[in-house]
């Protein structure tokens, strides 16, 4: 029995570390479902949960290399922090008055200066690292400082509110989604993608002769794939706008509400930006030469250097990236709360290494994947919504995400270990 | 006079103190006295490293504002065996050789919950505590059930939920916001958050369901709350002038450094049984009807305070 | 063979760490099609010689390539002359499977300018093939393999990207006998298609039988630099392990 | 000339390294001496920085062994928080019931208690890191979380104090130090000590027939070491006890103070126990198998697994070390505060990390020294507190405190690059 | 011999990794005085196989010590019955010197138990002296050692504590040629001196001049033992290469 299930999975080509982690996050959800008397498991509380995984999770992705490469990144939270308050001050002090309140330029300027500041500050650390050799931890170590030091500087620690409308969007809330006809139509397309690129490197194998997995398999495959997708626009799309919020909405857009109206929030708009960084992040490690070196420099850096990788300057990219990643999720952390306040960001950088290594990236490097990164945060995030619905004190919060912490890697360990990795 | 004082602050996170320093360096200028400081950076061990220091720099009175009312007091003893004078500024430190000058923070708690309750006299409440690891926090929490208690025993209002923020941090009260209100299926009515950072967290949570407009309290006059409470999305934040404070605690020093005593000050007994010296001075509610009163202060530019409101005030 | 210029010309290399000259004074040359052993007892120098030419170490001293002074500051240097080199210590990444190694820092890509790890695939099975026709492991990480199995993977990797000059240090230290046999047929070949390569071996005997010159170092310098025609395994020996010259240098 | 110095200092056989390091301290005291117009370099303030260090810099020594072997421990700060909450609520709430309020006894529990607390939670990190190889950066992620959060329950956040009258005394103060007596006989045992160690070095050595430094370098440095030690002693000794503070002491033990009376401080007593803690910890690393195999493993565990050293024992008992050690700091940081609230230890892992690494422990593995850390310990704090006497704002001393770390590092790296080490 | 109990014996070992037979089914013995060559093709099994009585890996069978069955979980267990290693890796703790190696986990301790540096120097001084008389880098940390070098120091390591069993794989790869001589004049001695020897290598002509029988494997499985006496190196290399036992076993 156990075995044959095994060799389903195994013919299936599903990696049995992925089935793991989805299992550990059932299992999560159901606990916290029945406990909460199945208010855990609704649309409301899993597109509230989509969103709250949204900023780590992006930043996790790109975690994901910089641990490959047996470096670590202590900063992120505090340079999401200090990137959320210099855009957020130049949005709510500067451009206003420069462009008029509400200008459309005004988010266009703060995404753009989110980003480039990230990856700005990342590759000056990276360049620390990688040029001069300093250790990530500690150059980390000191930008963690550093930032938290600066974000007080920006506005002598005054909190900077409300932020531009249109900014404001890319944080969700009901106005921040895309709707329901838009959700259906990037669930189609996504889902056709999943399976119109499966098929190609079927194809691609075959013509060189390789085996390829049965057809059932394949098929099988296909159809999770693309179900999942569907399954999950469907579930967002049946969460119903509250009453005063679709009053504000129409009120805004001039349209009338008449009694029996309801309007379903769909996808989140930060939910759909971590999923395009998901998917542009798995190309890269997984399609590119500079995935490829990432790896390789992970497994072996001398080995790397010699077989012509500048590791140098691969280091400065790994950390701009992760640094623009960071400025991403300092758009969505600061848009969602429509402020920020000194005290963003603040033990991130802890919780951002947690989603990477419970997915499955290993601290010594050369191993980690993407999806498993946005598991993991998956995973971390719904221990603390979940505990906080329950409504477990912060302090035993932290006691149990400890534990848990702990508990995943070792499963992790224990399982690769069975698998001879 | 040539006067040195130092001054020790706990952190500097919070919006407020920068205003605080600004007032007491001001009072201290009048005075002809000089200032000096450190920042303990939310640790009791630096502070009193910090206090420490400030002694060797030859202060001749301390204003402290304490992380911690009891591992503060080798500090004020340190201080008293270089006969040297201490107001405890803004915190309470248990030791009959300081003298305490704040806004009664259990005060703050009660007027918070009573401009909730006046908005909103029925209904089910939720309490969104501060830091688990600052004791005011508790304070707070205690001002504010005296001021519900009557009314939770009428059966008036229900505490459907409480949960503290972990280091006072908005994003926290954000999420745990929007888990509250996921259980209670949006039947909350109002909030009663402990500060300003943490009603902003708590309002970001209530517009994603529309309910903004909900009753919520707050304290410290951020900025960003009083333009919430000018566009209606927060009830009220209690102001606690920090130049107000500053200049008495510059004035306080300056006169116990010369060995005089202080205008005003009473004897006050504290909860752990201290008698001390000490002066209170009144936080006040700020809310749609007073809102002048900050812009008249010159605590907020009128610009800041109403973008985006349709107030009388702001006409 | 001495009329033409040297595919390589190395003059007065030396280098030290922290104070101990490692190399000293040292100069070598290597013609087209040519095998040049390198000999010499353990910590003779030998490895750090090469490392300055593959662009690992940096030294002092002038390096030709065709009769043009280079500048070799790194491996992407070195790589840029189609200098090649095979390490004693292998330098594989051992996360990654045989395919990605032999095609770390040249890899083929699809038209739209992604990995096209079937190709590569496909190449190293023909390669692996004609080097070591035991191997099977090609979905393997390379530290899943043996100590030799690994060594024809860095063996692969350096000869198949039409390398102009091979550096091979103990190429064969961890072979069996047959896949020896192999790795010296593959220098035959390679000689015959007007590669220069530098072999460090410590097997008097192949040296004799594959190199075509030999130059022997002691305690960071040279000994001097022999036509294999004109000496015996004895004499190769005797420079070195007494350092003594017989008088034959070639160079 | 620069050739000769070398030449000089090389014939002493002083470590380039400590050299450097000790310039950089004696730089950043001289130039906070002039900024604060001779306000530094006084016996008050070196007392005081002496007392200041204590804490973090015990937890240093132990932190060195666990960064050699290639692991690190995050959880230093919690667990010493919640050390200290325990044996204090311990001391407040349940022992002067038991035994009586100042009962003798109350000390002396609360020191056993504290250290075996700490040796007990450190051996169950080691043991999830040598046994179940989670990595030390998991566990110890999850013991700061647990531990800060375990604080919290223990007294529901409440501030336990006042200490112990006698426990309080190991923090140091004007009560807390051996006196000037006491202090010029540990001075004068601890130079004799000194001078005989290395002397009997320097016989064994010749014994073996080994070259040892010729006699005027021996000179030197045995006439440095003990001259340092007096010195200290000695600027200890200068610094008078307060006014306000004599009275207190005068009148608890019964004395006569008349008008000219002056006493002095001496050494204090957490400086005494980290002086111990430094010898002791140097020993063992230098000269026991347990040190030895420290090295080892943090230069290749395989091969150290492979030489017969049971390398997952060997992890448990550098933890409970580190452990038993952060159990000593927890006292010296609760006696010196006589409270512990829940913030106590906020932050420290990351000055223990940072004085070890600037004392030239490499996070790489198998490198670092003993007297390296403390002196790291010695620098931080002096940065700190010399920026709080100059008043430089607290953000911007993180900010300084943030480049001065990575700079440290890149010293220390180029200077082994230069040294081929 | 073979009436005497053997020092060691293996029997019917098999360890897999990751589905993989890596061994298979293995049996050798070894006795008092004895070298016995372990043979094959590059990832036959070799290395796998000795790692098994070294305690590095945990597989199946059993394995006796002088007849008796013992359990060896680590290589502590293996060190207690006195059987000592030099892996084909080296296994060196790099940060430290040659004499920090040479007694890791055996240090010399002082009357005060305190470890006693200037002994184990002085010790080491005289081995090496013997091994390599070349090596001078008594105070640098083994890292800065070449590939000869350090495998000078790991037999040193493992001859110098009254070994009963030494496995030696590869002992001779990365040496030179004067080195390599007087490591085949310190396997006469040990075996002189009553030491059971494995010894991995794939030069079939120094086995041949070194072992009393040789052990083939191909793919993880024993080809057949042979009494080195009755077989010629054509013999060896067709056991090696096409798995073929000449009928000759002797165990
Ligand atoms: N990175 C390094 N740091 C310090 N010393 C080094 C370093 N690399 C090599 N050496 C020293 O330089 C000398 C030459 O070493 P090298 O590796 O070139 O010898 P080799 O001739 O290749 O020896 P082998 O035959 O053992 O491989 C040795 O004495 C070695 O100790
Ligand atoms: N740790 C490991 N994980 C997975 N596979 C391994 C591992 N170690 C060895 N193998 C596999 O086991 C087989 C035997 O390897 P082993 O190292 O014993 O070969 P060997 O006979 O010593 O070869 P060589 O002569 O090249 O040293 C090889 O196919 C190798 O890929
Ligand atoms: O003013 C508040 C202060 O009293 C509390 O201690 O910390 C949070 C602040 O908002
Ligand atoms: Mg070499
Ligand atoms: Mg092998």
């Amino acid at each position: 029995m156990q075995n044959s299930a095994k060799n389903f999975f195994s013919k299936l080509g599903i990696d049995a570390r992925l089935l793991g982690m989805v299992g550990a996050l059932v299992v999560l959800w159901i606990v916290f479902d029945l406990i909460t008397g199945g208010r855990f498991l609704t649309p409301r509380n899993l597109f509230n949960l989509s969103v709250q995984t949204a900023s780590v999770a992006v930043m996790a992705t790109g975690m994901v290399f910089v641990i490959v490469t047996r470096n670590i990144d202590l900063s992120v939270g505090s340079m999401l922090g200090f990137i959320g308050m210099v855009v957020a001050a130049i949005q709510v002090q500067v451009l206003p008055d420069v462009l008029g309140l509400g200008h459309p330029l005004i988010w266009i300027i703060g995404v753009l200066l989110a980003i480039s500041m990230g990856a700005l500050l990342g590759a000056f650390q990276g360049w620390v690292i990688g040029y001069l050799t300093v250790p990530a931890f500690i150059v980390t170590l000191g930008g963690f400082l550093v930032y938290r030091g600066a974000m007080w500087w920006v506005t002598k620690g005054q909190t900077q509110a409300p932020l531009d409308a249109t900014f404001r969007l890319l944080g969700g809330g009901a106005e921040g989604t895309l709707g329901e006809t838009l959700s259906w139509v990037f669930g189609v397309i996504a889902a056709v993608a999943a399976v119109g690129i499966m098929l190609m490197s079927r194809r691609r194998k075959s013509s060189h002769g390789f085996t390829v997995k049965p057809v059932w398999a394949e098929g099988i495959l296909m159809g999770l794939a693309g179900g999942l997708i569907i399954c999950f626009v469907w579930v967002m799309n049946s969460y119903p706008i509250a009453k005063g919020a679709m009053k504000r909405i129409a009120a805004a857009d001039g349209i009338e509400l008449t009694e029996g109206m309801v309007w379903y929030h769909g996808v989140a708009i930060p939910v759909v930006i971590l999923l395009a960084v998901t998917v542009c992040m798995t190309i890269v490690a997984q399609r590119t030469r500079f995935g490829r070196y990432v790896y390789a420099t992970g497994g072996n850096p001398e080995a790397a250097e010699l077989s012509g990788i500048n590791t140098r300057l691969l280091t400065v990219k790994i950390f701009a990236l992760m640094g623009a990643l960071t400025g991403i999720a300092s758009i969505i952390a600061s848009a969602r709360l429509n402020a920020v306040d000194v005290g963003l960001g603040t033990l991130d950088e802890l919780r951002v290494i947690a989603a990477a290594v419970i997915g499955g990236t290993a601290l010594s490097g050369g191993f980690g994947t993407i999806y498993g990164a946005v598991i993991g945060a998956l995973i971390m995030q719904s221990l603390q919504s979940g505990m906080a619905s329950v409504g477990v004190d912060a302090p035993l919060q932290s006691i149990v995400v400890g534990i848990v912490l702990v508990f995943a890697v070792w499963v992790d360990i224990v399982y690769r270990r069975r698998a001879g990795l | 006079e040539g006067l040195t004082v130092g001054v020790s602050w706990s952190n500097f996170q919070e919006e407020r103190w920068k205003t605080d320093e600004a007032a007491i360096k001001a009072a201290l200028d009048a005075a002809g006295a000089s200032y000096i400081s450190a920042d303990a950076q939310s640790s009791s061990g630096k502070q009193l490293a910090d206090i420490e220091s400030l002694i060797a720099q030859g202060a001749d009175a301390l204003i402290i504002l304490g992380q911690d009312t009891a591992a503060v007091i080798p500090a004020v003893q340190a201080a008293a065996d270089e006969e040297i004078p201490v107001v405890a500024y803004d915190r309470l430190i248990e030791d009959s050789r300081a003298f305490y000058l704040t806004f009664d923070n259990v005060e703050v708690g009660r007027m918070q919950a009573r401009a909730v309750l006046a908005a909103m006299p029925k209904g089910n409440y939720v309490m969104i505590k501060g830091s688990p690891t600052d004791p005011n926090a508790d304070f707070l929490r205690g001002g504010q059930q005296e001021v519900l208690q009557a009314a939770v025993d009428a059966g008036d209002i229900t505490i459907v939920a409480e949960a503290y923020t972990d280091g006072w941090v908005p994003a926290n009260a954000q999420r745990n916001m929007e888990q509250i209100l996921t259980a209670q299926d949006n039947k909350v009515d109002a909030v009663v958050a402990s500060n300003d950072g943490t009603a902003g967290g708590v309002v970001a949570a209530l517009t994603a369901q529309g309910l903004e407009g909900l009753p919520v309290s707050g304290q410290d006059g951020d900025h960003a709350a009083l333009n919430r409470v000018a566009t209606g999305t927060q009830t009220v934040s209690v102001w606690k002038d920090a130049r107000e404070l500053g200049k008495a605690a510059g004035e306080i020093a300056v006169a116990l450094a010369g060995g005089k005593s202080v205008d005003g000050a009473v004897e006050w007994t504290s909860p752990g049984g201290t008698t001390m010296n000490s002066m209170f001075l009144a936080p006040v509610p700020i809310s749609a009807d007073n809102l002048n009163v900050v812009v008249d202060a010159g605590w907020i530019e009128k610009d800041a305070l109403c973008a985006g409101s349709t107030l009388e005030v702001c006409k | 063979m001495d009329t033409k210029t040297p595919l390589i010309e190395m003059k007065n290399m030396s280098i030290s760490f922290g104070g101990v000259r490692a190399v000293d004074d040292v100069s070598v040359d290597l013609h087209p099609g040519e095998v040049v052993g390198l000999l010499g007892h353990n910590g003779a120098g030998k490895s750090t010689l090469i490392k300055m030419l593959s662009g690992a170490y940096q030294g002092t001293g002038d390096i030709y390539v065709n009769g043009e002074k280079v500048e070799i500051h790194n491996p992407r240097d070195a790589r840029k002359y189609n200098i090649e080199t095979i390490y004693q210590t292998l330098a594989l990444a051992d996360n990654l499977d045989a395919a990605a190694n032999l095609f770390l820092g040249r890899e083929l890509l699809t038209p739209a300018g992604t990995l096209d790890d079937d190709a590569m695939e496909a190449e190293t099975r023909k390669i692996m093939g004609r080097l070591n026709p035991n191997f099977q492991k090609f979905s393997s990480p390379v530290s899943a393999l043996s100590g030799g199995q690994r060594q024809s993977v860095a063996i692969a990797r350096a000869v198949y990207f039409n390398a102009r000059i091979l550096i091979m240090d103990e190429p064969t230290a961890a072979l069996g006998p047959q896949e020896t046999q192999m790795v010296a047929e593959l220098i035959q070949q390679l000689k015959a298609d007007g590669i220069g390569i530098f072999l460090i071996d410590h097997d008097v005997h192949a040296v004799l039988q594959l190199c075509d010159r030999a130059s022997v170092m002691k305690n960071g310098k040279l000994v001097g630099t022999v036509n294999i025609p004109d000496v015996t395994d004895d004499d190769l020996l005797s420079m070195i392990i007494l350092g003594k010259n017989p008088g034959e240098a070639a160079a």
